[in-house]
């Protein structure tokens, strides 16, 4: 299924996702950043569809919507966040942090402006039909390395977080 | 044990509010207002998460003065008043008071009053029993058991309110024997209970005993030795549930139950899945009893003679029965006159209460509910 | 306005920079370690839209994989930071970033 | 004209969902359709429920509101939406007021993959029993909103207790999920699929439902599923997050009214989605019983008069029961409402027997009686499970159906290697 009226639902799509980002840095409750943060992503999963990438879109919604952002919302409830909300809320540090961003950003508007024409004008085909399968040669194949390297990272990840959130173990 | 209590009583309920996670301790209310505390109990738990460190039972919600009203009445005025004690198992109160005026009389109700004693009061223990199943497994999440509970409960009331026109606080008895004769058909309306009653102990069996939630919910759960039953005065199916085979009816005979041939059920562990089996199983045994009971009922008088005005002599009684919960004592004082000085009870779930707190701790808030609905508390009881 | 309506992979890029750049200012100025976590999750997200865009530019699929790998490890991280962020509440109880200075005595 | 008319007719011949066709008249009829019949289904489903409940109980259910308490669920309805809806004064306004819309919407758009028939599906997804997983994850992030929105310990206990359960549980459903789709793979090509019309034709090409596959591993892999769904959509016995002797009402507690109801409507259309997936991934989807074995032309009548039947029972139900009315004034309407609610089932099924509708209708009529089986499945739970605590809910997630899942997925992987290995010599 071709992506239908593919400028607007850009536009639509990326403003969301740029006023959930802009929400996700202001807001001084983190259950509202946490909140805008899911929209963001799931905004970006439906622009991962735009680009003819479902099973991406799909992970991101079962991990990082679903999984990731779950484990947020729990840490947010179990630390108390009464006495932070009445806090400042930037660092000391934050205007060297927004001239290093300016400059980043800076940055990027020169490389995107100096090499608009080493992209190709159209993009190349690519079949959408049998997109989970290729992935699946990709990383049980070419990948496969790198995919146990990333199911020890994960089985790492595991046991770190358990030695760090319990309190006796 | 004496150590337990002395933290408990050090229990400080000012903690100021701490983080969430921080907090090595949390203390939360519990009730009075809870559906699983039956009635108005109200427990102050000590939480380490979800783990019981320990908890206080605030109690006093429902207090009638119950005991003071007694001085007040005479003998025979006060009987109704203690069926407004433990009110699920009236026929029990009424029959303790009833025998221990009797001895403080020093008469003897006439053997049928006896056995129809026998009978109400078997049939008051079944009664009893299933409410306590039905709200029990209601606690655990069952919600089946209820309805199947009170189904069956509802004949046993329809016999009472055939014999003295009322359902729950019946007034059954009376000082020296019984008011009324049985009424016609007594006898075959009790059998056909018996024969409608056994199959349906089954079914509720079959609904609990082996399942694997049920047992995975009760076994293990609040467990209670049996030198802490002693040491805390626990009395009926808790105690035998610990393994201590210790039943007034066995032990002390009253009424007349030594001419009955049944069973004291014990379990081992002492365990909610054990007071459970120990509860299913006197279930059981009631059945007997009253098999019993109404296959030998004698005929004769059913009243003893009695003065019309009582006064017994000064003096004091204790006289103890196995009601469904445990021992129920009446401690009453006489001197001399148409009222009793001083009328004590010694109310089961008052003191099996006391063993809540041992039952719980290092248990996890859920148990908390299993235990309250293992104990077989009545509120009504507990306050008087 | 034509460049406007015609999606290329150039857009998604600039799309991908802004929110890269959101990213960093959250990291940067924030004190809530709570926020710092998200602004890095916006980070990699910005980092996996590029690595999609560039997979359909040139029509494979290695930027895709690259996005799941990409996932993975944020899922690690956030497992990890959250975890660290609990060990670290329970001494501290703060979730302030700059009081994270037990080596800075 | 003649165009638009050709575009709406098109879907009728087509061989594809409408979704998958990209015919977005059609599109919109079925959003309508299964959003419509999804919530009849609810509203049936609270009424079944009571009723079914009630009877193993030995109550009667609602008797008051209609004959045998049909209009019981309307009732319900309009007391809830005249309610008035309490907000606490310390909750967040936002996200308290948008969290059960979130719910709702996470358990309505997994239906957009869920498929009727070959054809009836709003649309056809590459990743769609993914899409379904994930977006019915989605609720979680509904109920935790809730949960800590109405800034009060026992929704807050009740949201984190029912988040961490359908967390853990949802990684063995994914683990049952997976071995199931790796049967998918079993064909001359070896490649399988997500879709869920794929799964269920790969079901009628290898000639068996999945959960008579490798005997008895798709039926371990079907089990753990229908465990974890159970506690996935928080219903009996796993429903502690709603434990009224313990937790009141769970995260739901400080809702009231028309929100509440949306609840209400989102956990019983969870407990039809994640049946659906149960249905299309092991129990052969729309497929009626016997589509290879039994395929002549007699058999495919004979099957094809079964919705018919069906609705033809119902009525007949209805009628005895209408005879089974006391013979009193005051029960007149309320015989006369059952007679003329018999009278239209009886009419539903009389139009099902045309072969034109019959033919179109029985795909969905096989799935939904599947479904439908579930729904019982759920209910009788209710009526006969204590509920577990929350430690020994979590230890068998993680130490019973977790493993268990792994063990099945490696074994069903080793078996279909060697029958794929079998195969290429």
């Amino acid at each position: 299924m071709a992506p239908v009226a593919t400028p607007f639902f850009f536009y639509l799509l990326s403003g969301i996702m740029l006023i959930g980002g802009i929400l996700v840095i202001t807001r001084k409750n983190p259950v509202h950043s946490a909140l805008a943060l899911i929209v963001t992503l799931l905004a970006q999963a439906s622009i991962y569809l735009m680009l003819y990438a479902p099973f991406v879109a799909g992970v991101q919604i079962i991990l990082y919507a679903g999984g990731i952002m779950v484990l947020f919302l729990f840490v947010i409830m179990l630390v108390s966040i009464d006495r932070s909300m009445r806090e400042r809320q930037f660092n000391s540090q934050w205007i060297p942090g927004i001239i290093a961003a300016t400059a980043l950003g800076g940055l990027f508007m020169a490389v995107f402006t100096k090499g608009n024409d080493i992209f190709p004008e159209h993009a190349l085909p690519m079949v959408e039909n049998d997109n989970t399968q290729q992935i699946a040669m990709k990383l049980y194949g070419q990948y496969m390395f790198a995919f146990e390297i990333a199911s020890l990272l994960l089985l790492v990840a595991i046991i770190g977080a358990v030695v760090m959130a319990k309190k006796r173990i | 044990m004496t150590d337990q209590h002395s933290s408990l009583s050090n229990l400080d309920l000012e903690t100021p509010e701490k983080p969430f996670l921080d907090a090595n301790e949390l203390v939360i209310n519990m009730g009075p207002q809870h559906p699983a505390t039956h009635g108005v109990l109200r427990v102050i738990l000590r939480l380490d998460g979800e783990k019981v460190l320990g908890l206080e039972c605030v109690i006093g919600y429902l207090h009638r003065g119950v005991e003071k009203i007694g001085e007040h009445r005479t003998y025979t005025m006060f009987n109704p008043y203690v069926d407004r004690m433990d009110y699920v198992a009236a026929v029990s109160n009424g029959l303790g008071y009833c025998e221990t005026v009797e001895k403080l009389l020093n008469v003897e109700a006439p053997p049928r009053a006896q056995h129809v004693r026998v009978i109400l009061t078997e049939l008051n223990r079944i009664a009893s029993h299933q409410l306590w199943l039905g709200t029990h497994a209601l606690d655990i999440g069952a919600i089946t058991p209820l309805f199947y509970t009170f189904r069956d409960r509802e004949e046993i009331l329809k016999i009472y309110e055939k014999y003295c026109g009322a359902r729950l606080t019946t007034h059954a008895f009376r000082i020296g024997g019984l008011q009324y004769e049985t009424y016609t058909g007594f006898e075959k309306e009790v059998k056909n209970f018996l024969d409608f009653f056994r199959p349906k102990i089954d079914e509720y069996e079959e609904l609990l005993t082996t399942n694997r939630i049920w047992v995975e919910r009760t076994k293990n759960v609040g467990t209670i030795s049996a030198q802490d039953c002693i040491a805390l005065g626990v009395t009926g199916p808790v105690l035998r549930a610990s393994g201590v085979k210790w039943d007034l009816r066995k032990a002390q005979p009253y009424a007349n139950y030594k001419n009955f041939d049944f069973e004291i059920p014990i379990g081992q562990n002492g365990d909610t899945y054990d007071r459970y089996l120990v509860r299913m199983a006197e279930m059981r045994q009631s059945v007997r009893i009253i098999e019993q009971a109404v296959g030998a009922l004698p005929e004769g008088p059913i009243m003893a003679k009695v003065p019309k005005v009582m006064k017994p002599a000064a003096g004091e009684v204790y006289h103890s029965i196995e009601a469904p919960k445990g021992e129920l004592g009446y401690f009453i004082v006489s001197d001399g006159s148409t009222q009793p000085y001083r009328v004590r009870v010694r109310p089961p779930s008052f003191v099996n209460l006391q063993a809540l707190d041992v039952m719980c701790r290092g248990q996890l808030v859920a148990d908390v509910i299993a235990v309250i609905g293992t104990l077989d508390i009545v509120l009504g009881e507990v306050d008087r | 306005m034509e460049s406007m309506l015609h999606i290329t992979t150039l857009h998604y890029l600039v799309l991908g920079a802004a929110l890269f750049l959101l990213g960093v200012i959250g990291v940067l100025t924030r004190r809530n370690v709570v926020i710092v976590l998200m602004s890095i999750e916006l980070i990699l997200n910005a980092v996996n839209l590029n690595l999609v865009a560039f997979s359909r530019m040139w029509g494979g699929l290695h930027g895709q994989v690259f996005a799941i790998f990409v996932i993975t490890d944020a899922a690690a991280e956030a497992a990890v930071g959250l975890g660290i962020l609990i060990a670290f509440f329970r001494n501290k109880e703060t979730v302030n970033i700059d009081e994270v200075n037990l080596l800075k005595w | 004209m003649g165009q638009i008319l050709d575009y709406i007719k098109s879907y009728l011949s087509s061989s594809q969902t409408p979704g998958a066709a990209g015919n977005m008249f059609w599109v919109l009829v079925y959003i309508l359709l299964v959003f419509a019949g999804l919530s009849v289904a609810v509203i049936a489903m609270n009424w079944l429920e009571r009723k079914i409940l009630a009877h193993m109980q030995v109550r009667l259910g609602p008797m008051r509101v209609g004959p045998h308490g049909l209009m019981q669920p309307i009732a319900d309805a309009i007391k809830l939406l005249l309610k008035e809806d309490i907000m606490p004064a310390e909750a967040d306004g936002l996200i308290f007021w948008v969290a059960p819309f979130v719910v709702v919407l996470a358990a309505f758009t997994t239906f957009v993959v869920v498929p009727f028939g070959p054809t009836h599906a709003i649309t056809d997804m590459n990743i769609g029993i993914l899409f379904m997983l994930g977006v019915s994850s989605l609720s979680v992030l509904g109920i935790v909103m809730a949960g800590w929105a109405s800034n009060s310990h026992y929704p807050l206990i009740g949201a984190l207790r029912s988040s961490a359960q359908m967390v853990s549980y949802e990684v063995a459903m994914g683990l049952a999920v997976v071995s199931a789709i790796l049967m998918t793979s079993l064909n001359a090509e070896g490649t399988g699929t997500l879709s869920m019309i794929g799964i269920v034709q790969a079901q009628l090409a290898q000639g068996e439902w999945f959960i008579f596959k490798f005997f008895p591993l798709g039926l371990i892999a079907f089990f753990i599923f229908a465990v974890a769904m159970v506690a996935e959509t928080n219903r009996a016995p796993f429903d502690l997050a709603e434990a009224e002797s313990e937790l009141t009402a769970g995260f739901h507690t400080e809702y009231s009214g028309f929100r509440w109801s949306l609840f209400f409507l989102a956990e019983y259309s969870a407990m039809i989605a994640v049946s659906s997936i149960a249905v299309t991934l092991w129990l052969g989807g729309w497929l009626r019983p016997f589509p290879n074995f039994l395929n002549n032309s007699t058999w495919d009548l004979v099957f094809s008069l079964f919705p018919g039947v069906t609705f033809l029972l119902f009525a007949a139900m209805c009628f005895y029961n209408a005879l089974r009315m006391p013979k009193h004034p005051l029960f007149r309407v309320q015989t006369i409402g059952l007679a003329g609610f018999g009278v239209v089932l009886g009419l539903i099924g009389l139009v099902l027997f045309i072969p034109a509708v019959s033919v179109r209708i029985q795909d969905i009529f096989w799935f939904s009686a599947k479904v439908a089986g579930f729904m019982y499945l759920y209910i009788w739970y209710r009526g006969t499970f204590p509920r577990y605590r929350f430690d020994q809910l979590m230890r068998m997630g993680w130490k019973v159906l977790l493993p268990m899942g792994l063990g099945v997925l490696i074994l069903t992987a080793s078996v279909a290697l060697l029958q794929q290995k079998l195969w290429h010599q």
